[in-house]
C-alpha cells in the first residue's frame, strides 16, 4: 500500500498544471471564477483548447485521438482540471455519441463525425428521456418509419441539455413494435438539428436559467446512412454510452475545488460582522462534509486503483454516483447558509456577463448564486440514473438481492 | 388543554381557506409574480376588503383583537397558496412594530392605511452584517439640528421598494452589538437619501437593500422609546417566527399531499411509483415530520398566546425543527417529483423554494437549535 | 386552542402526586432511583398498591373495577407516574388479557381471572410469538387438539417477557388447520403455568438478563373452559389486545423523566473534570432529542384531544410508536456517550440488591448501567410491530399508498 | 497510489484469516469469555507461536519490523473474529508505549516476554476525569528516598488485572492538564499499594481500575524521558486508533454480510425479507457506509506509515468515520435481524457491542470532528 504517485505520474502531474497556467483562456478563466455565466463560445473554445494540446479525448483509443493515457494519468488529468476551476467538458460528444460511432457505427461515420467531435466544431445533445419516461428509459415511444432510404421520426424527446447550443442530436428510436422486450426495436440515430421538423420548446428549471429542452420531431426525415450500428441494436448501445457518461461521476475534484473556495468565502465577513467559519457549529458542519468527501476521494481511488491494475470498475460504482451527489448537494446547502440572507436575492442579470461589475451585486459578490446553484444542484441524484436506481443496482448485483 | 379553533377562529380559517382554493391557484400567483409590480395590488387589497389585514390589530387601534392563533391560521393557508402578496412584510413585521412600540402618533399616521390595504409597510430586520442578531446594528442616528441624521445599510428589507413606510432600526447609543442603545424610526416612501435597490427573492417575494445616506428626520420619526427598540423588535420576531414557521407548516402539507399523490398517479416500470416500499417508508418518514413540526407549532401559538413565560424557548424549538424537517420534507418531495421536481413549470419546486428559505429566514435551525440549548 | 388544564384536572393530578408521595413505597421508590433491579414481588406489590386506591385499571369499564377516568384523567395518571419514577406496571394482566376476558369471555371466566388481575394476585404472561413468526403473528403453528373436555397443544412460544415469573399465560394456538386465510382457526386460550408439560427455556438478552423465555407444550392438557370467546376467533381478539397494547407507547413522560435525569447527572463532574453538559456540542445534541421529544409530546397530547372529543386514535398512532421508541433509543445513547468510559464497566451484580453499597460500583454508580440498557433498548422498535411494520400501516392505512 | 498489499502483508493476512475461520469460531469465542480468565491462555500462546505478537516490533527487538499496514490488516482480521484475547492491550498499547518511550533497560526486561507472549502488559490511558484528554493526568508521582511514590485512580484499564507489567503515566511536573509534566512508569503486577478491582467489559474483554496509593518504586521505574511522556502516549493514541478503526472496519464487514445473508433466508409473509424494497436500500446504506469507512482506514493507514504531516488529521476524519458508520451499521444490523438481534445468543448481537463501544474509545465521533475541524 502506497500513498504517492510514481516519478512519472507527477511528471505528468506537472505538464498539465504548465499547460493550465499557459493555455486555460484568461477570459474564461475569469469568468469561472467570478461566476459569471459561459457562453456557447466559452466551452467550445476550451475544448478546443485541449484538443490543441491533443488532450480532447482521453478515453477514446489512440487510433481515434485518444491520449493512451494510464488511468492513473486520466485520473490526474481531470483532477487538475477541476482543481483549476475549468469549464465542465460537454460530455454528449466526446463522451456519450462519441464511443457509440467509434464502437458501432461504420468506417464512414467514424470519417464524418469523428473529427467534429474531437476539434469540439460540433456541439451535440443527447435524445434519450421522453416525457413521462423517467428512469424507465426504455419505455420510450419516439418512432422510426422506414420510408425508402429516410426515417421519418416523431416523438418528443425530453431534458436536451443545452439542446438550443447543438448542431447535432443521437437519440434512440423505436424501429419496430412487433417486440417481446421493450428493450428490443430501438434504434440509434442521429440527427442534424437543422432538419425540417426538429422543434425546440425550452423547460426552464427551478433556478430560472434554460439549460434544458424537449425535442419535438414530427415528420422529421433522417437518411438511413445515420443509423449507427444494426437497426433494432440501438439499446445495447445506449447501454455503453451511459457507463462512459459514469466516468468522473463521484467529482471528487471539483467538490473538493468547492469546497475549498467555500471555507475562504466563509472566513469573511462584512465589517461588523464576524466570520462564519469562526462559528464552531458551522465548522463542524462543514468538516463532516469534507471527511465524507475524503471517504469519496479514497473509494474512487480504490475503484482507479481496480482499474489500473486490470480490473474492471463493477456495479460497485453505483456507490461513486450515490456519494458524489449527496457531497455536491451538501455543499450546495453550505453555500446558502454562508450567504445568509443574500441567499435570497435572486439577480441573474448581474452573473450573466463579464462587463458587470462585481460591486453592483447585492451581497458578496458569490452569495447571489448559491440558492439557484442549490435549488438546481437537486438534479444530480435525479439524473443519470436516480440514486434509487442506483441502490437497486447495488442492492440486485453487488448485494444478491 | 384544547386544540381546537373556536367559531371565529374557525370562521376566519374557512375564509383564507375558500379564498386560496378559489382565486389563488398556481396560474394566478405565477402571474402575480411575473407582473412589474411582482405581487397584485388587486388581491391584496381584497386581503383588506376580507378583514385580513385588521386582524392582528385590537379594536382601539381599529383592528380585530386577533392573536398568535389567528396569525397561525392565517400564515399556514398563506403558505399553502404560496402567497406572495406584503402581507407579511407590511402586517406581520411593520404592523407588529407600530403595534408594539406603541407609539400613539405613528399609529395614527400609518395603521388606518396599513388595516384598509391603502398603505403598505416593511421593517428593516437586518443589515449586511447582522447575521441572525437583532443587536447588531450598525446604522447610527445622530442628532441634528432638525432632529435626526441617519446613516448605514439595511439589507434584504421585504416590500421594501414599494412600502409606503420603512420602519428602520438605527444605533442611538453604544457600540455594535450593544442591546441598549437602538432606536426604531419611521421613514416615509421617499424621504430623501433613502434610496432603494430592489430585486426579486429566489422564492418570490420582493425586496431590496435600503441605503440611508445623511437622511435627515424630525425629532418625532422616533417611534416608541429611544434607545429601547430591541425589546420591540424582539416582539416583532417572536409573531414573525410563529407567522414563517405556520407558513412552513402549510407548504408541508401541500408537499406532503402532493408527493403522494403523484406517487399514485406516476408510474415507472409498469407499476405507480407509490407501490415501492422504499419510496413509501420515505413518504411516510415526510407524513412524520410534518404531524411533529405541526405539533410545536401549535405548542409555540398556544405559548406565545398565553404570554407563557418559555415563549422563547418554544419558539426555538419550532423553528428548529422547521428547519430540520423543512429540508427533508422539501428535498424529498423534489426527489419523489424526479425530474419535473426541478422545473419552474411545477408547483412542487416553488413550495420546496420558499420552505427552503424559510429556514434563513429570523435564525436557521443551528441557530435556534443552540438558542434552545442555552 | 388552550394550553391549560381545568380546574377539575388539576386538582385530579394534585390528588395523584398526593397518592404517590404517601403510597409508592419507599423500598420499591429506592431501588428505582438507584437502578436497582426490581423483584416479583416489587412489581406485584406496586400494582397491589394502586389496586387498595382503585387505580389498578383505568382503561377498565367502571362494572369491572376501571376507574371511569377521562381521556385527559388518564394521561395525567400515567404521567405522573412516570414523572415519579415508579415501576412500569405489567401488561399482560391488566392491560392483554384481562380486556380480552371481559370483552370476549364469560361470565364464569370473568368471575374466575378478573379479580386476580386487577389485584395483581396472579402474574400473567403471554403466549403470542413463536421462534421464526417474527412480525408474520398469525404464521403461528402451535396446535390445540380437542381431545374430550380437553385441548392439548403441543408447540414453541418466544418472546415470553418475564415468563418466569409467571402464574397464567394466555395463548394463541391453532384450532384448526382446514381454513383459507392463515389467520382463521386460531383460538385464544388461558392455561395456569403449572399444568404438566410446560417447560421455560430462558433465552438471555444482548445485556445479559433473563427477561424473556422461550415456552414450551408438550401434550399440555387445558380443560376447555379455558377457551375465550368463540373457537377460531382468537386472531380477533388478539388484535383487539394488541391495540391496547398500544396506549401509552409514546412514553413520553417517561422520557422526559429520563431525559431530565441524564441533564441532572451530566451536569456532575467528578474532580479534576468538566461536566459534559457544558460542552456544546454535547448540549446540542441533548436539545435535538428534547424538542424531538416535545414534538412527540404535542403530537400526543393532539391524539389525546382527538380522543376526549369523541374522535378513536386512528392509524395515525403508528407515529406515537415510531417515534416513541426513537427518542427512547436517542436517550439510551445520550447515556452511554455520558458514562463515557464506565460505560464499558459490566457489572450487573453491582445492581442486583439495594444491599450492595453505590460506594463499591465501577465508576458513578448510574454509568453501569447505560451501555446494557442502550443494548437491550434497540428492541423497542422491534417488539410490539416493528417500526418498519408500522411504516408499512401509515403508508397503507393513512396515505393510501 | 497502490492499494494492495505486499506479499508479506498478503501472508499475514492469510495467516490470520485462516486462524479466525478455522479456529476461532463463534462458540470457541463465547467459551473463552465465559472462561475464569475471560479469555483463552492457549489461544494466546498461538498468537505468539504464530509470530502475530512479534509484528509490530524491530528486528533489533526481536520483532517482525512491521507497521501501521500489518497492525490494519491483523486487527480487521481480530475484528471479523471478535478476539478478546489481550493482544491490543498488550501488544498494540502496552507494547507501544515500550517501543515509543525507547527505554533500552525497560524494553530488555519487558520486551522478549510480550513478544513471546509469555507476559502481558497493560496501559493506563484514562482516570476518571479524563474523558479524552490524554494530558488530563491527575495520578502523582513524587520523588522519595527510594525514587519514586505514586497516587492515583486509573480508569478502566484493559487488560489491568492479569498483566505482568501495567505501564503507568503520572504527573511529576505541572498542573492536571498540563502537556508537559507527565512521565511513564512500569509497574510490575503485586507492586505493593497498587490494587486492581476487576471487571468483564460490556464487549467481551477484561479492565480494572488501578488504585496506586503510596505506591513506592524504584528510580529505574522511569520509562523514557522524564516529563516528557505526552508525546510517547500520542504516538501510541495513533496506533491504538489505527488499530480499533480496523477492528470495526472488520466488524463492519461481518455485519453487512450476516445482514444481507440472513435478509436472503429469513422469511415473512412469504417472501424473504430482503425482497422488501426498503431493507434493500438500508442494507445499501450499510453497505456504502463500511466501503467509505474503508476507505478511510486505508488512508489514514497508509498516511501512518508515511509519517504524513497531516496524519491526526487523516485518524481523526477515521475515527469520526467509524462513530457514525459504526452506529448506523451496528443497529441496522440489530433491527433487520428482528428479536434475535438482541439476544445473547446471536453473533449479530455481540459483534453490534464492540462496534458501539469503539466509538467510545480513543476520542467518540463528535470529540474527533471537533478535532479535524480545529
Amino acid at each position: 500500500m502506497d500513498l504517492n504517485f510514481s516519478d512519472a505520474d507527477l511528471a505528468f502531474r506537472e505538464e498539465v498544471r504548465e499547460f493550465l497556467r499557459n493555455e486555460y483562456p484568461a477570459d474564461i478563466r475569469e469568468k469561472m471564477d467570478r461566476g459569471i455565466r459561459l457562453a456557447r463560445d466559452d466551452f467550445m473554445r476550451w475544448q478546443q483548447t485541449l484538443h490543441a494540446r491533443g488532450w480532447a479525448a482521453p478515453n477514446w483509443p489512440v487510433e481515434h485521438g485518444g491520449t493512451g493515457w494510464s488511468a492513473t494519468q486520466k485520473y490526474i488529468f481531470t483532477t487538475e482540471l477541476a482543481l483549476a476551476n475549468t469549464p465542465t467538458i460537454m460530455p454528449f460528444g466526446l463522451s456519450m455519441v462519441g464511443p457509440v460511432i467509434y464502437t458501432y457505427g461504420n468506417e464512414e461515420q467514424k470519417a464524418r463525425f469523428l473529427p467534429d467531435i474531437l476539434a469540439s466544431r460540433a456541439w451535440w445533445c443527447q435524445g434519450y428521456s421522453e416525457p413521462g419516461a423517467g428512469s424507465d428509459l426504455a419505455s420510450l415511444k419516439t418512432r422510426a418509419e422506414r420510408d425508402g432510404d429516410h426515417y421519418v421520426i416523431n416523438g418528443t424527446k425530453t431534458w436536451t441539455t443545452l439542446g438550443q447550443f447543438a448542431d447535432w442530436i443521437f437519440l434512440l428510436a423505436r424501429t419496430s413494435t412487433d417486440v417481446s422486450r421493450k428493450q428490443e426495436g430501438i434504434s440509434f440515430i442521429l440527427a442534424d438539428m437543422r432538419t425540417p421538423g426538429i422543434s425546440l420548446r425550452p423547460i426552464i428549471t427551478i433556478d430560472g436559467e434554460h439549460e434544458v429542452n424537449e425535442v419535438h420531431f414530427e415528420n422529421v426525415r433522417v437518411p438511413v446512412e445515420n443509423l449507427v450500428g444494426e437497426e433494432g441494436r440501438g439499446w445495447t448501445y445506449g447501454k455503453v454510452l451511459l457507463q462512459h457518461e459514469r466516468a468522473g461521476i463521484a467529482a471528487v475534484a471539483r467538490s473538493k475545488y468547492r469546497l475549498d473556495t467555500l471555507k475562504r468565502l466563509a472566513a469573511e465577513a462584512p465589517p461588523g460582522g464576524t466570520p462564519l467559519m469562526d462559528d464552531p457549529v458551522f465548522r463542524r458542519k462543514v468538516a463532516a462534509v469534507e471527511i465524507e468527501l475524503l471517504a469519496l476521494e479514497y473509494t474512487d481511488l480504490r475503484t482507479l486503483a481496480a482499474v489500473a491494475t486490470g480490473g474492471a470498475p463493477g456495479p460497485e460504482s453505483s456507490i461513486l454516483k450515490i456519494k458524489g451527489t449527496e457531497v455536491q448537494q451538501a455543499i450546495d446547502e453550505l453555500y446558502v447558509e454562508a450567504a445568509g440572507c443574500y441567499a435570497f436575492a435572486f439577480t441573474p442579470e448581474l452573473f450573466a456577463s463579464p462587463d458587470i461589475p462585481d460591486a453592483t451585486r447585492i451581497g458578496p459578490p458569490w452569495a447571489a448564486d448559491t440558492a439557484p446553484h442549490y435549488f438546481n444542484g437537486r438534479k444530480v441524484s435525479i439524473y443519470g440514473g436516480t440514486n434509487e436506481i442506483q441502490k437497486n443496482i447495488i442492492a440486485k448485483a453487488v448485494l444478491g438481492l | 388543554m384544547d386544540f381546537s379553533l373556536n367559531e371565529d377562529q374557525a370562521l376566519l380559517k374557512d375564509s383564507l381557506e375558500r379564498f386560496i382554493q378559489g382565486s389563488y391557484d398556481f396560474d394566478t400567483r405565477r402571474a402575480n409574480v411575473a407582473s412589474e409590480l411582482g405581487y397584485s395590488r388587486e388581491t391584496y387589497a381584497q386581503f383588506a376588503e376580507l378583514g385580513w389585514t385588521a386582524v392582528p390589530f385590537s379594536e382601539a387601534d381599529g383592528g380585530l383583537d386577533g392573536g398568535p392563533i389567528e396569525l397561525m391560521v392565517m400564515m399556514e393557508q398563506f403558505g399553502r397558496g404560496l402567497v406572495i402578496e406584503p402581507y407579511f412584510a407590511s402586517i406581520v413585521l411593520a404592523g407588529a412594530a407600530l403595534r408594539h412600540a406603541g407609539d400613539d402618533d405613528a399609529k395614527a399616521r400609518w395603521l388606518a392605511g396599513l388595516i384598509d390595504g391603502s398603505l403598505t409597510g416593511a421593517l428593516a430586520l437586518q443589515e449586511p452584517q447582522s447575521r441572525f442578531d437583532l443587536a447588531n446594528v450598525r446604522t447610527r442616528a445622530e442628532r441634528s439640528d432638525e432632529g435626526w441624521r441617519l446613516t448605514g445599510h439595511k439589507a434584504v428589507v421585504l416590500n421594501a421598494r414599494d412600502a409606503d413606510v420603512i420602519l428602520v432600526p438605527a444605533r442611538t447609543r453604544g457600540r455594535d452589538r450593544d442591546r441598549d442603545g437602538i432606536t426604531l424610526f419611521a421613514l416615509a416612501a421617499g424621504t430623501p437619501g433613502m434610496t432603494t435597490r430592489a430585486y426579486p427573492t429566489v422564492d418570490g417575494m420582493q425586496a431590496a437593500e435600503v441605503i440611508l445616506e445623511d437622511v435627515q428626520l424630525p425629532a418625532d420619526a422616533v417611534l416608541g422609546h429611544e434607545d429601547g427598540a430591541l425589546a420591540v423588535l424582539e416582539a416583532v420576531t417572536r409573531e414573525a417566527l410563529l407567522a414563517v414557521c405556520a407558513e412552513a407548516v402549510g407548504i408541508m402539507a401541500v408537499l406532503v399531499e402532493k408527493t403522494v399523490d403523484y406517487s399514485k398517479n406516476r408510474k415507472q416500470f409498469g407499476l405507480p411509483i407509490g407501490a415501492f416500499q422504499a419510496l413509501q417508508h420515505r413518504m411516510v418518514e415526510m407524513f412524520m415530520e410534518h404531524e411533529q413540526t405541526r405539533s410545536l407549532l401549535y405548542m409555540a401559538a398556544m405559548k406565545l398566546a398565553a404570554g407563557a413565560p418559555d415563549v422563547d424557548r418554544a419558539l426555538s424549538a419550532l423553528k428548529y425543527q422547521v428547519g430540520r424537517s423543512g429540508r427533508r420534507i422539501g428535498q424529498e418531495a423534489v426527489q419523489l417529483h424526479g425530474g419535473m421536481g426541478v422545473t419552474h413549470e411545477l408547483d412542487v419546486a416553488h413550495y420546496f423554494k420558499r420552505l427552503t428559505m424559510i429556514d434563513l429566514a429570523y435564525g436557521n435551525a443551528d441557530h435556534h437549535l443552540s438558542r434552545f440549548a442555552a
